[in-house]
């Protein structure tokens, strides 16, 4: 391609969806790597569980899309080992409930490489999966594990909001030379927006976005959550005229809170909210950190929404009660903002 | 290929027509079930087991009253042919308060503890140890019954299989280990998933028996199942049985299924449908078309009926979110934990008078 | 045995060890209760490989003390599926770490039981794992999940931190109807205390202690990390004349946020401490509860310290430096008081 | 039982003085190893491989200089035999800067990624993916080399050995499965834990090659390990080799090791001391006692000069506690990290010069 055209490419963007930037950020870094690899159940002959992969075996072949055995273990520590050796394998896994049987490998393994031989080998492994609830998948199929993840040194996480990211920070995994986890989400894969598609962009590992600018709230979150947030914002622009700022984590580990605390130390309120359990979860740590670093800023306790404490129920009514839907969120930030 | 011959003279014409009555019931049940999924009466997965009849009907056939089932997420047909009441099953799948997991469970997760059914569980081969356990449980009640355990090919690759299989036959548990062979798992075919195709030989890594029948011939899985169940009852001896079969629809409703397999292949396993084959032997042993067609019917209308309960059942009441989750008295232990709750947690409640 | 001599039973105390203590707790369970029976690797002929079970095959043989292969995924839902069937089964997992395997039958099957089935049966089953680090057991071998569990509805998770408790808490694990992780600790196993020897006592689940009194800060943990801070506030009473009450948390999941709260209202100041990470770990927790309940009570932010954020290397000065010492802890008191 | 029959021609009076060297020196390595533990030099877990020399010797002296060595955590034997230098091992144990994993792994972690050596691993079986991915990423290079994975009796009962064998056999991969059967797994003999205690046999689930040889016969070992790593690199045939050996000491220098076996059965089992077969091996062959017990000295005294080098070893530097956790440039992605961090984390640093 000529300098000129390359130049061109490199400023222009395109409306595409969040599976669509995953998909174009997999590619350019399978077109551009060698050594990177997908490997997964289902990612190759029946183009990914959720299309994520879709026609990439006809381009890159059975070598470097991969389909595997149902052996989540045995394929995540293949990861491991091939990294090791300096291959860049990205791992699927269907959904993150199915990286329980394959923990001890992310855990025990992928996170202690860098550490535990002093440095003497690296093991740059990036596991893609998607979090979240919300189409009657039940108790079993509807969790988001993310702050298990975040809290275990060795890894990092990143966790896309939007197209944009899903592209940029699926793209800065794949380079990155430690493992880390890149929690996807179901909802969002459809969530359509503007993507670069400059093949050299990436959004930077631990740098946290503000999604939406106010005054009066900061609401914190990551993944679905943002998107959530940004739609109760507007909702209470409307209804109380409240300026509400949305900060988009975009990594939880490295966790950017320089950025929440900054946008806090402004608005002197937070609600941190998550698709998961609140309880011992992220947003744990959110309301941790912000106690901590904006002590003298808060106007009021720092709030918190998740899913109810529950293993997520079938029945759509009780499935919509128990999630962190975007009523509960309004009621949760108007609490905060003392106008409950 | 061990394949036991078919014993034929085994199946009554009462008991094969009795058979039949199930494994009409069970595709009519999933046919409309995947009407009502397309209608947005059920949502999440559903995954039907539309042409595996013969084994699922035949291998509960097997079970006596008081042994055990545990299954993975395609158990529609498991839970109607072991006698839960087609309303209870469908007001599951449409997450009503009638439901046979009070609308909590869904497709994936019927039971039916009266009847022995201990779940559809929804984590390939997680309900392998489990079921294990069960064995393990009848053992140290002195109780001289057996587990039928069913799982599909795929699950075959997971390293639960291998340790449940070496537990069981180590301490001699009664559990017999159903794969349910409908030749994919997902998209993906056995032969690119299993180093050893023939998965009725992994049993033999853990010195225990295994054998691979047709599932499709009723009579043979009736045989087969009843042999091993009872040598897992009375010698506690625990085995694998593969049935190969074959599934008509995709892997669940939202997979139209024809990324890994031809239209082609399908239409030839459909000629060869085990309903049909169980149809043409009643024919021949006697009875009339008309009685058949009556059966179906009788099936249609049961089917029906049950989607009347279904509707008719009330939505779970959003306040019993919680319910089941724990023990009678749990309330208590949790009541100091309110102060500094993330919101709405305060009103949580699960004691609640749901299920046992 | 007669009346008069059980009433004196029920009244006496004896002094033995941690590790002692859960062995009473056991052999009573298990001659009061046929359904108990034990299960885990060398819990049998080899006598437990932290002796907690040592002699209890002899006296109940090998039915109800019952040496499995190394099958962790296994063992462990095989006691999902006996408590399922009305057993008691108290399943002893090596060390938490080893957890990390069967994470899947614990997680995705022990917790769900109850609610998915909407409540049509129960899974009675226990849990014992030792957590903790300190004796330079290296990075795969000296962790502390215990935050993962407390987080995860349907579980109940205790963690006793005195020999008392230790026999009492697992004795109430044992006659729970629902699945609970006990949570034992390496360095406490020799810790000597009086035990009751009345064959009812327990330590009921969700209420917390105080075990120090004070007046200045509360310092709140749970675990060995309750030891670490009692030696903190004797060294600061000296050294300081400071006041530290100490609040032992004995169960995760149900928090007894109650008894903390009541005492930082009275004390102030809060400081977390855990053997785990803190960053998304149980301490996160306790901040996020502590800084809205006690938002208006608090002298200065709530402060965490746990295991240095890394994979604990193997040699003595570095995992010592690592560890939540009492020369840490200390410190981060003096810095919550303000005498840094 | 499949034993190879020895061929005792294929190994040269030259190379089997080498190998007694290499026995030799992992006895007396480990033999001064407990005496440090003792002495409190050595903490964490230390597990012996006395007893267990011929198959360690034998299977690593099968490795060409590029082939590739993954181990579970009783890795001294493996690491010494690949040509790790006492000293670099000896300072791991003694948590020094200059021990292989700079302090950070000790006794159960040990590598050398130049010869190969992919670790020291501490979880039961988790090493098998490991290493089959190695194998893999062979293959995605191009090179025709092998992985050698060891492992325990005990480690065939996880669900890793079966997933990683299954994978490795599907995809042709070039890895060998030593396991290593000691008779025990901690306090467990074989016939407690496998219901199929002929290891070797579970292969065949996977349509692997499988075989058992006696693992304290050193020209039975070199054989059998150089035949299927030839296959493995050449044919990309993965196997499983069982080598049946015996552990002297306790499972870990914690353990005295009596409470599951008898004085007599060790005592039995060292009269059959490898190291003295071959012993009695060269002597046959030619060479004279005092060359013999020159050999002995010389690894006595390059022990000993371990224990000095790893004395003068400096501790690690406590500011660089997190050294090598993450990649090279990883702090200034965790610099907006410390607002509101726990007590001290701000202070941890992990760009590090250590290791690669
Ligand atoms: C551990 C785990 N991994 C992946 C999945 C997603 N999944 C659900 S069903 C299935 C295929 C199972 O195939 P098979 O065992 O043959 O059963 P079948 O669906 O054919 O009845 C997969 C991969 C899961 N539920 N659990
Ligand atoms: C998953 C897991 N469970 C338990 C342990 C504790 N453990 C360490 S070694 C061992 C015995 C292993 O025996 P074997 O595989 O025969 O190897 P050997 O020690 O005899 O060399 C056990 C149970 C562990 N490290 N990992
Ligand atoms: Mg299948
Ligand atoms: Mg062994």
């Amino acid at each position: 391609m000529s300098a000129v055209a390359e130049a061109q490419l490199a400023s222009r963007t395109e409306v595409m969806t969040y599976r669509e930037a995953l998909r174009l950020a997999l590619s350019e870094e399978l077109a551009r790597d060698d050594r990177v690899f997908v490997m997964g159940e289902e990612v190759g002959q029946f183009d990914g569980s959720y299309k994520v992969t879709a026609g990439l075996m006809d381009a890159f072949g059975p070598d470097r899309i991969r389909d595997t055995p149902i052996s989540e273990e045995a394929f995540v520590g293949a990861g491991v080992g091939a990294a090791m050796l300096g291959e860049r394998p990205v791992v699927e896994i269907m959904t993150i409930n199915f990286l329980l049987v394959a923990m001890d490998q992310v855990i025990n393994h992928a996170a202690k490489v860098g550490a535990m031989f002093g440095g003497e080998v690296r093991c740059p492994l990036v596991i893609r999966t998607p979090n979240g609830a919300g189409n009657q998948l039940t108790a079993q199929h509807s969790q988001s594990f993310d702050g298990w993840f975040a809290g275990t040194p060795g890894l990092k996480v990143v966790a896309p909001a939007s197209p944009a990211d899903a592209k940029g920070l699926l793209t800065a995994a794949i380079r990155d030379d430690d493992p880390v986890l890149v929690i996807e989400n179901l909802p969002i894969y459809k969530q359509k927006g503007e993507v670069p598609l400059d093949p050299e962009f990436v959004t930077p590992i631990g740098r946290a976005r503000i999604a939406r600018h106010g005054t009066d709230l900061t609401i914190v979150g990551h993944s679905y959550a943002v998107v959530r947030a940004l739609e109760v914002a507007d909702r209470l622009a409307e209804s109380h005229g409240v300026s509400v700022e949305v900060v988009d984590l975009r990594s939880l580990r490295p966790l950017d809170v320089e950025t929440v605390v900054e946008s806090v130390a402004r608005t002197n309120r937070a609600l941190c909210v998550e698709e998961g359990w609140a309880s011992y979860g992220v947003t744990a740590e959110l309301a941790a950190r912000i106690q901590k670093a904006c002590f003298d800023e808060l106007d009021a306790p720092v709030e918190r929404v998740g899913m109810a404490e529950v293993p997520l129920p079938y029945a759509k009514g009780l499935e919509h009660a128990a999630m962190p839907n975007e009523d509960r969120i309004a009621a949760a930030a108007l609490a905060t903002l003392g106008l409950a | 290929m061990a394949v036991t011959q078919a014993a034929t003279e085994r199946v009554s014409p009462e008991l094969r027509r009795e058979l039949y009555e199930s494994m009409v019931l069970s595709r009519v049940f999933e046919t409309e079930a995947e009407r009502q999924y397309k209608a947005a009466r059920i949502g999440g997965y559903c995954h039907l087991s539309s042409g595996q009849e013969a084994t699922t009907v035949g291998a509960i056939h097997a079970l006596e009253a008081d042994d055990l089932l545990v299954t993975g997420y395609r158990c529609h047909g498991f839970a109607l042919a072991r006698g839960v009441p087609p309303e209870a099953a469908m007001a599951e799948l449409f997450g009503r308060a009638d439901g046979c997991a009070h609308g909590r469970g869904g497709s994936m997760h019927l039971l039916d503890v009266e009847r022995g059914f201990y779940g559809g569980w929804g984590i390939v081969a997680g309900q392998l140890p489990v079921a294990t356990g069960l064995a393990l449980a009848l053992v140290r009640q002195g109780r001289s019954q057996a587990v039928l355990c069913e799982l599909g090919d795929g699950a075959v690759n997971m390293g639960a299989w291998h340790e449940s299989l070496n537990l069981a036959a180590l301490w001699h548990l009664p559990v017999v280990f159903l794969v349910v062979n409908n030749e994919y798992g997902m998209g993906t075919s056995v032969a690119r998933a299993s180093a050893e195709p023939e998965l009725w030989r992994r049993a033999a890594a853990h010195r225990m028996h295994g054998e691979r029948i047709d599932g499709d011939d009723l009579d043979v899985v009736v045989e087969a199942a009843e042999r091993l169940l009872r040598a897992a009852r009375e010698e506690r001896r625990p085995a694998v049985l593969e049935a190969v079969t074959y599934r008509y629809r995709g892997h669940s409703v939202a997979d139209a299924g024809l990324t890994y397999r031809t239209k082609d292949e399908i239409a030839e396993r459909q000629a060869l449908d085990p309903i049909a084959r169980v149809r043409a032997q009643l024919l021949e042993s006697g009875l009339a078309d008309d009685e058949l067609d009556a059966i179906d019917d009788d099936a249609e209308q049961r089917v029906q009926a049950a989607v009347k309960y279904a509707l008719a059942s009330p939505e779970p009441n959003v306040g019993d979110l919680a319910a089941g989750m724990h023990a009678a008295g749990s309330m208590k232990q949790f009541a100091r934990m309110r102060p500094g709750s993330p919101f709405g947690e305060e009103e949580l409640t699960f004691d609640s008078g749901l299920g046992a």
